[in-house]
């Protein structure tokens, strides 16, 4: 069908908790310029493949690609290096500092090392020009010298991405970060992970739907583990199959 | 509420100011308790960079402390006695000179601390505190037991070691020495809290999970910290010794690495000078408290308990209020 | 060495674990319901012993002392409990570690200036002294037998208190999640009360039972608080079943080692070299052996997995 | 008027003496809080008495707790020599705490007097002309031991003691006068309060006697758990498990036990006779050994400033050497490495009424010096 090789791919993903199968047989792809959406019940184990993704849980069998590279062996901080850029559910900052170290902390894990003493970060004008673009980039420049923790709750979801750009990542896997947003925070969260797609293709797990629908160039059902259906919006709007095991009958 | 740039320089010039002011009127014994209260607190700053910047909390630095207190009675032990302190598979000399004294002390806290480190680190919370707590156990009863180097009676060096071009006699002279280490291990301490590694490392501490996810390893940052920290407590470690001219696993026990926290959250912990100031103010207590009461722990235990019950961020916070967000 | 000997050995190194065990209970529990780390735990072990050597002496009846001991404790533990800890709960580890220092320091020299500096008398009576003979002509002093019972019965008590009591079905759902017994209509802190001062009595037990043996003196706390520790960080801390089992393999690592190192030292080396470094390497064998275990499991034998 | 009639009996004394008018400061570091506090407390208790029964009021005597910890000790150590300028050391009671203080202060021209704590390093090589061991070498009383279990017929001894230098020593002592075989040696772990498998050890081992040494509440430990196991091989140890401190908490476990001390409470000299009766009234309790030293260290310092000050240090050192006073040991006297040479009894416990003691029930050891001696030279 398409004829470049995905960014990310996983092929076969198993893994379960003893009787429980939380990740059956999941096989999907990423392709440059999309932003390719995961939606299902709860508990239909999005979290966990989100984990086998990032390196969090070791899968039982199968295997994880990034630019054709397997990188099912390697941990959290490897798989960062190597170009995943992942947002948290709960927004995971370092809370007592300012915005801008908080993006300090992304452009110092990007360009590699952070085993320097004695120059202050803050001095260090090549990481503090590529976090500056990053908050220019999310709209937070002016809350730069703001406490993390003094931040709303939308500012922490803009917080997150603004981390994740500075890492320069070759794929962002996003995990619900409408998750209690209101109508306006998802609105404009909605409008920056459009225009982030040019960057880098987009995996997003979601529970909002009108987000999603309005983002998505494909989208996967994942139910119990399972991944029952792959296709653009309008394929998984009309697909029979989603709306038996997913919608439910009545929609 | 002032500064806390200026609280930090006017401590340091009270602790510098008192004991010249004591060379003056000819009161040595003031003195010798400055340089307790400048060793104490540089040991209690090694544990703040562990403590304050990395959330390690080690109820086991006296490890470190002891370690660094041994380089120096064994070194001195044999160069007091003209025996070498291994003749096998090569000739190792004991010396007196403290600057070799100083660089044994670090380099063998600091491998103790690596290995240490590396083994606690796989556990967090509670049972990093146990743990550690547990390896100063082992080293405490090692060298109680541990007939080599005076088992329990410990080991006594008569003249204290030598630093070129001072008499480290003169109690202002090794007062001295050892300020000017402070200062020095201060000075490290506030460029490593502003570097890139302190920042990666603060953030470590907050949430470990965001470090890794922009492709550091927490427990790398963390372990370098302690070994850090592990360094520095266990240079105070041999200046203690030499302030003593004496050694003794008392130097291992787990009320040792107690105390060192204690200075650390009397004075704030994660604040520059919290130590300094908790160390100071530990030292008076005991020397004042000590001179009223025989039961002057009674005393120490109640303002331990106001300060953690009231006083939070220590005194340095009672003083200058909350941590100022940078820049 | 005889397989009596050995025999005495494994029923005192039971004997050391069930005291450990008393101590280690309460440790584990105030830990696993209300997240505190007390260091403070070892001083009502102390008050524990205090109490029972004044009661046996004005009474000279070793079970009131016993009772004595057990009230003095929990007294204390709750008042303690209502003043100071009650404060932590929502501290981290480290201002609780400070707070239960200073409390150390306070009961120490608070009860040297209540009592003096010389140890207390207290004994066992005469109808528990002396030894018995067991099956196989092994002599064992009979309250040593009897230390293990209790300490085996308080531990039998123990499990069916959490599991069939209601005030044990409060405790697991506090250690499994503190919003779901506010939801339950619990008191939480009439409950975390209760649970320090049962944990405060059983301390207070093991001081008066084992202080009836060794010697009433300030300070008799703190050696075994640091043991209890251990036996919680191996058995996994909010485990009772693992506080037990932690309990036993201190208790036995501790007085085997003591007895076997030497011996075991003594086919490579000469006596005298044997004998120091063997004892030297049995007082850190429990800490070896908790590192071993932390390294291989890192929340402990029973601890709940992170 | 008060200071006229100070000035008068200053005079006085003067006039008497035959010194100078300056007085003389003497520096106590002893144990005065935590574990073994109480045998800090006798020491200064007996010190004082004697000061006071002396009536001298030109001897300060500045005292201060180490809280038995090495490095405070030294701390305390520098204040008495830098700030409080005193002329005398005396009450550390440890061995460890007098390794970190002694050779420090002797070195810098003090007089030290030990009323407890006497290392083998301080009375061998390591002797100085300024150091005074008034109570013991620290073996002399493990010597006895030994020595009395040879009086005794014993010779298949179970021996054992902590694992620290003075409990190495002990066993060493005891089996430099001791002549028969031993059926076990056990070091134990450093404040281990639970003996059940050393007991256990000694039941299997078919000894005929039992040697130990366990201080404080080790020794109390032990006491009541052997008397309960049933074993009833006899048992000896020095008398730091039998001071009248501890045999109170010991109760009837310890009654019968034999224990080597220097002195006792029916030493019968009219010196000790009027301490322990003084003692007892004064304070409310029976004296300990500990007292008793105390007592003899401050009777020893009194009877040397009768001749010299220390400033003159030559003229002090020899009135120390000389040793005239009266000890309530009855015969004293300084070896040539300045450690005592004197008896030493075996001990009974017993009880008299309500109060558990000792009683004299030979002599161990008789005008006994130490092995260092020899080694010594200023």
């Amino acid at each position: 069908m398409h004829m470049i090789d995905p960014i990310l791919a996983t092929y076969n993903l198993k893994k379960s908790f003893g009787a429980l199968t939380a990740t059956d047989d999941v096989s999907i792809a990423l392709f440059p310029g999309e932003i390719h959406a995961i939606i299902g019940p709860n508990g239909a184990g999005k979290s966990t493949l989100i984990s086998q993704i990032c390196g969090g849980i070791q899968p039982d069998s199968g295997r994880v690609e990034l630019l054709g590279h397997n990188i099912t062996q390697t941990n959290v901080s490897m798989r960062a290096r190597a170009g995943i850029g992942r947002t948290f559910q709960v927004s995971a900052l370092a809370m007592e500092d300012t915005v801008l170290q908080n993006v300090l902390l992304g452009a110092l894990g990007g360009s590699g090392t952070p085993w320097h003493f004695f120059r202050p970060a803050l001095k260090d004008w090549r990481l503090r020009d590529k976090a500056m673009t990053a908050l220019i980039h999310v709209g937070l420049q002016a809350h730069a010298a703001t406490r993390a923790s003094e931040l709303s709750h939308g500012q922490r979801r803009q917080l997150e991405v603004a981390v994740t750009l500075t890492l320069e990542p070759k794929v962002f896997v996003m995990d619900e970060p409408m998750a209690g947003l209101g109508a306006e925070g998802s609105k404009n969260l909605t409008e920056l992970l459009d225009n982030l797609r040019e960057k880098a293709p987009i995996l997003l797990v979601e529970h909002d739907m009108d987000a999603v629908f309005k983002l998505a160039d494909r989208i996967s059902v994942l139910v119990y583990g399972h991944i029952i259906a792959t296709g653009t919006v309008d394929e998984i709007r009309s697909s029979k199959v989603v709306r038996e095991a997913y919608l439910g009958d009545g929609v | 509420m002032i500064r806390e740039s200026y609280l930090n320089a006017l401590v340091l010039f009270l602790l510098l100011a008192v004991p010249v002011w004591a060379t003056i009127i000819d009161e040595p014994f003031t003195i010798t308790l400055a340089t307790r209260a400048v060793i104490f607190a540089l040991a209690a700053v090694g544990l703040n960079i562990a403590l304050g910047l990395g959330g390690l909390v080690s109820l086991g630095h006296a490890v470190f402390f002891g370690i660094g207190g041994y380089a120096m009675g064994i070194l001195a032990h044999h160069a007091q006695t003209y025996t070498p302190v291994m003749s096998l598979p090569f000739l190792i000399e004991g010396t007196k000179s403290m600057p070799v004294i100083w660089l044994v002390a670090m380099a063998s806290s600091g491998l103790a601390a690596f290995a240490i480190g590396t083994l606690s680190l796989r556990t967090t919370g509670v049972y990093f505190i146990m743990i550690t707590l547990a390896f100063g156990q082992m080293f405490y009863f090692f060298t109680i037991s541990w007939p080599t180097y005076g088992g329990e009676d410990g080991l006594s060096v008569y003249v204290r070691n030598e630093f070129p071009g001072l008499n480290t006699l003169v109690p202002i002279h090794f007062f001295a020495i050892c300020f000017i280490i402070l200062c020095l291990v201060l000075l490290l301490n506030a460029l490593i809290a502003k570097s890139p590694f302190g920042l990666a490392l603060n953030a470590a501490r907050q949430m470990p999970k965001r470090v890794q996810a922009v492709g550091l390893n927490p427990n790398r940052l963390k372990l370098l910290a302690f070994v850090i920290s592990g360094v520095i407590a266990g240079l105070a470690g041999a200046l203690f010794a030499d302030l003593n001219r004496f050694v003794s696993p008392t130097m291992f026990s787990w009320q040792m690495s107690g105390e060192i926290m204690v200075f650390v959250i009397l004075g704030g912990v994660g604040r520059l000078c919290g130590p300094v100031v908790g160390a100071v103010v530990f030292v008076m207590l005991e020397h004042f408290l000590g001179g009223l009461s025989e039961y002057w722990h009674v005393y120490l235990g109640a303002l331990l308990l106001i300060v953690v019950l009231f006083a939070r961020g220590g005194l340095v916070g009672l003083i200058v209020g909350r941590v100022d967000a940078h820049d | 060495m005889s397989i009596i000997l050995i025999i005495e050995q494994v029923l005192n190194g039971l004997q050391f674990g069930v005291m450990l065990f008393l101590m280690a209970a309460g440790l584990t529990l105030i830990f696993g319901v209300m997240g505190l780390i007390n260091l403070a735990h070892g001083s009502l072990y102390m008050i524990g012993a205090f109490a029972a050597a004044v009661i046996a002496g004005l009474t000279g009846s070793f079970i009131l002392a016993i009772i004595a001991a057990m009230a003095a404790a929990a007294i204390v533990g709750a008042l303690v409990e209502m003043v100071v800890i009650r404060k932590l709960y929502g501290s981290d580890h480290l201002d609780q570690v400070l707070a239960t220092f200073a409390l150390i320091l306070i009961f120490s020299e608070g009860t040297r200036w209540a009592f003096g500096s010389f140890p207390l008398f207290l004994d066992i009576p005469n109808y528990l002294s002396g030894p018995v003979t067991l099956p196989g002509g092994i002599k064992y002093p009979l309250y040593r037998l009897i230390l293990i019972g209790v300490g085996l019965f308080v531990a039998a008590g123990l499990g069916i208190l959490i599991s069939k009591t209601r005030i044990g079905i409060q405790i697991r759902a506090g250690e499994n999640d503190r919003e779901m017994i506010a939801a339950l209509g619990v008191d939480i802190s009439k409950l975390y009360t209760i649970i320090f001062a049962l944990g405060a009595a059983l301390a207070g037990l093991a001081g008066a039972l084992v202080g009836a043996i060794q010697s009433v003196q300030v300070g008799m706390g703190e050696p075994v608080l640091i043991l209890a520790f251990v036996v919680i960080v191996i058995g996994g801390i909010g485990s009772i079943k693992g506080a037990l089992i932690g309990a036993l393999l201190v208790g036995l690592t501790d007085t085997l080692g003591g007895i076997f190192l030497p011996e075991l030292l003594k086919l490579f080396m000469d006596t005298s070299t044997a004998q120091t470094s063997g004892s030297a390497l049995a007082s850190m064998a429990i800490y070896i052996l908790m590192g071993v275990v932390l390294i291989w499991r890192p929340t402990g034998l029973f601890g709940a997995r992170a | 008027m008060k200071v006229t009639s100070l000035i008068f009996f200053t005079a006085l004394a003067m006039l008497a003496n035959g010194v100078s008018a300056e007085g003389i400061k003497v520096g106590m570091i002893t144990t005065l809080s935590g574990g073994g506090a109480g045998l800090g407390v006798d020491v200064r208790d007996g010190f004082m008495l004697a000061i006071a029964q002396s009536g001298r009021n030109d001897i300060e005597v500045v005292i201060e707790d180490d809280q038995r910890k090495p490095d405070i000790a030294v701390q305390l150590a520098d204040k008495m020599i830098q700030s409080e300028k005193v002329d005398v050391m005396t009450g550390i009671i440890w061995s460890n705490l007098a390794m970190a203080v002694v050779p420090f202060s002797v070195a810098q021209g003090k007089f030290y007097l030990s009323p407890n704590a006497g290392p083998s390093a301080l009375a061998g090589k390591g002797c100085h002309k300024n150091y005074f061991n008034v109570a013991w070498q620290n073996d002399n009383l493990h010597e006895a031991a030994g020595s009395y279990a040879n009086s005794e017929g014993y010779v298949n001894s179970f021996i054992l003691a902590p694992n620290y230098p003075a409990g190495q020593d002990a066993l060493t002592g005891y089996k430099r006068m001791y002549s028969g075989k031993l059926a076990g040696e056990i070091l134990t772990k450093l404040g281990q309060k639970d003996y059940a498998a050393e007991i256990a050890q000694i039941r299997a081992s078919g000894a005929d006697s039992v040697f130990f040494f366990l201080p404080g509440g080790m020794g109390i430990s032990f006491l009541k758990q052997y008397a309960n196991s049933g074993v009833d091989i006899p048992l000896m140890g020095p008398a730091f498990s039998f001071d009248q401190g501890i045999l109170q908490a010991v109760g009837d476990a310890a009654l019968g036990v034999v224990n080597t001390s220097q002195w006792n409470k029916d030493i019968d000299n009219p010196t000790n006779m009027a301490f322990v009766k003084t003692f007892q009234a004064k304070f409310g309790r029976l004296p300990s050994l500990y007292a008793s030293q105390g007592f003899d260290t401050a009777n020893l310092l009194i009877s040397a400033l009768e001749t010299a000050h220390p400033d003159d240090a030559d003229a002090f050192r020899a009135a120390l050497e000389a040793a005239e006073f009266d000890s309530t040991r009855g015969s004293f006297a300084f070896g040539p490495n300045h450690h005592p040479i004197q008896n030493i009894y075996a001990r009974e416990v017993i009880k008299e009424g309500d109060i558990y003691t000792n009683k004299i029930i030979g002599i161990a050891l008789e005008n006994h010096s130490d092995v260092y001696a020899p080694e010594c030279s200023f």
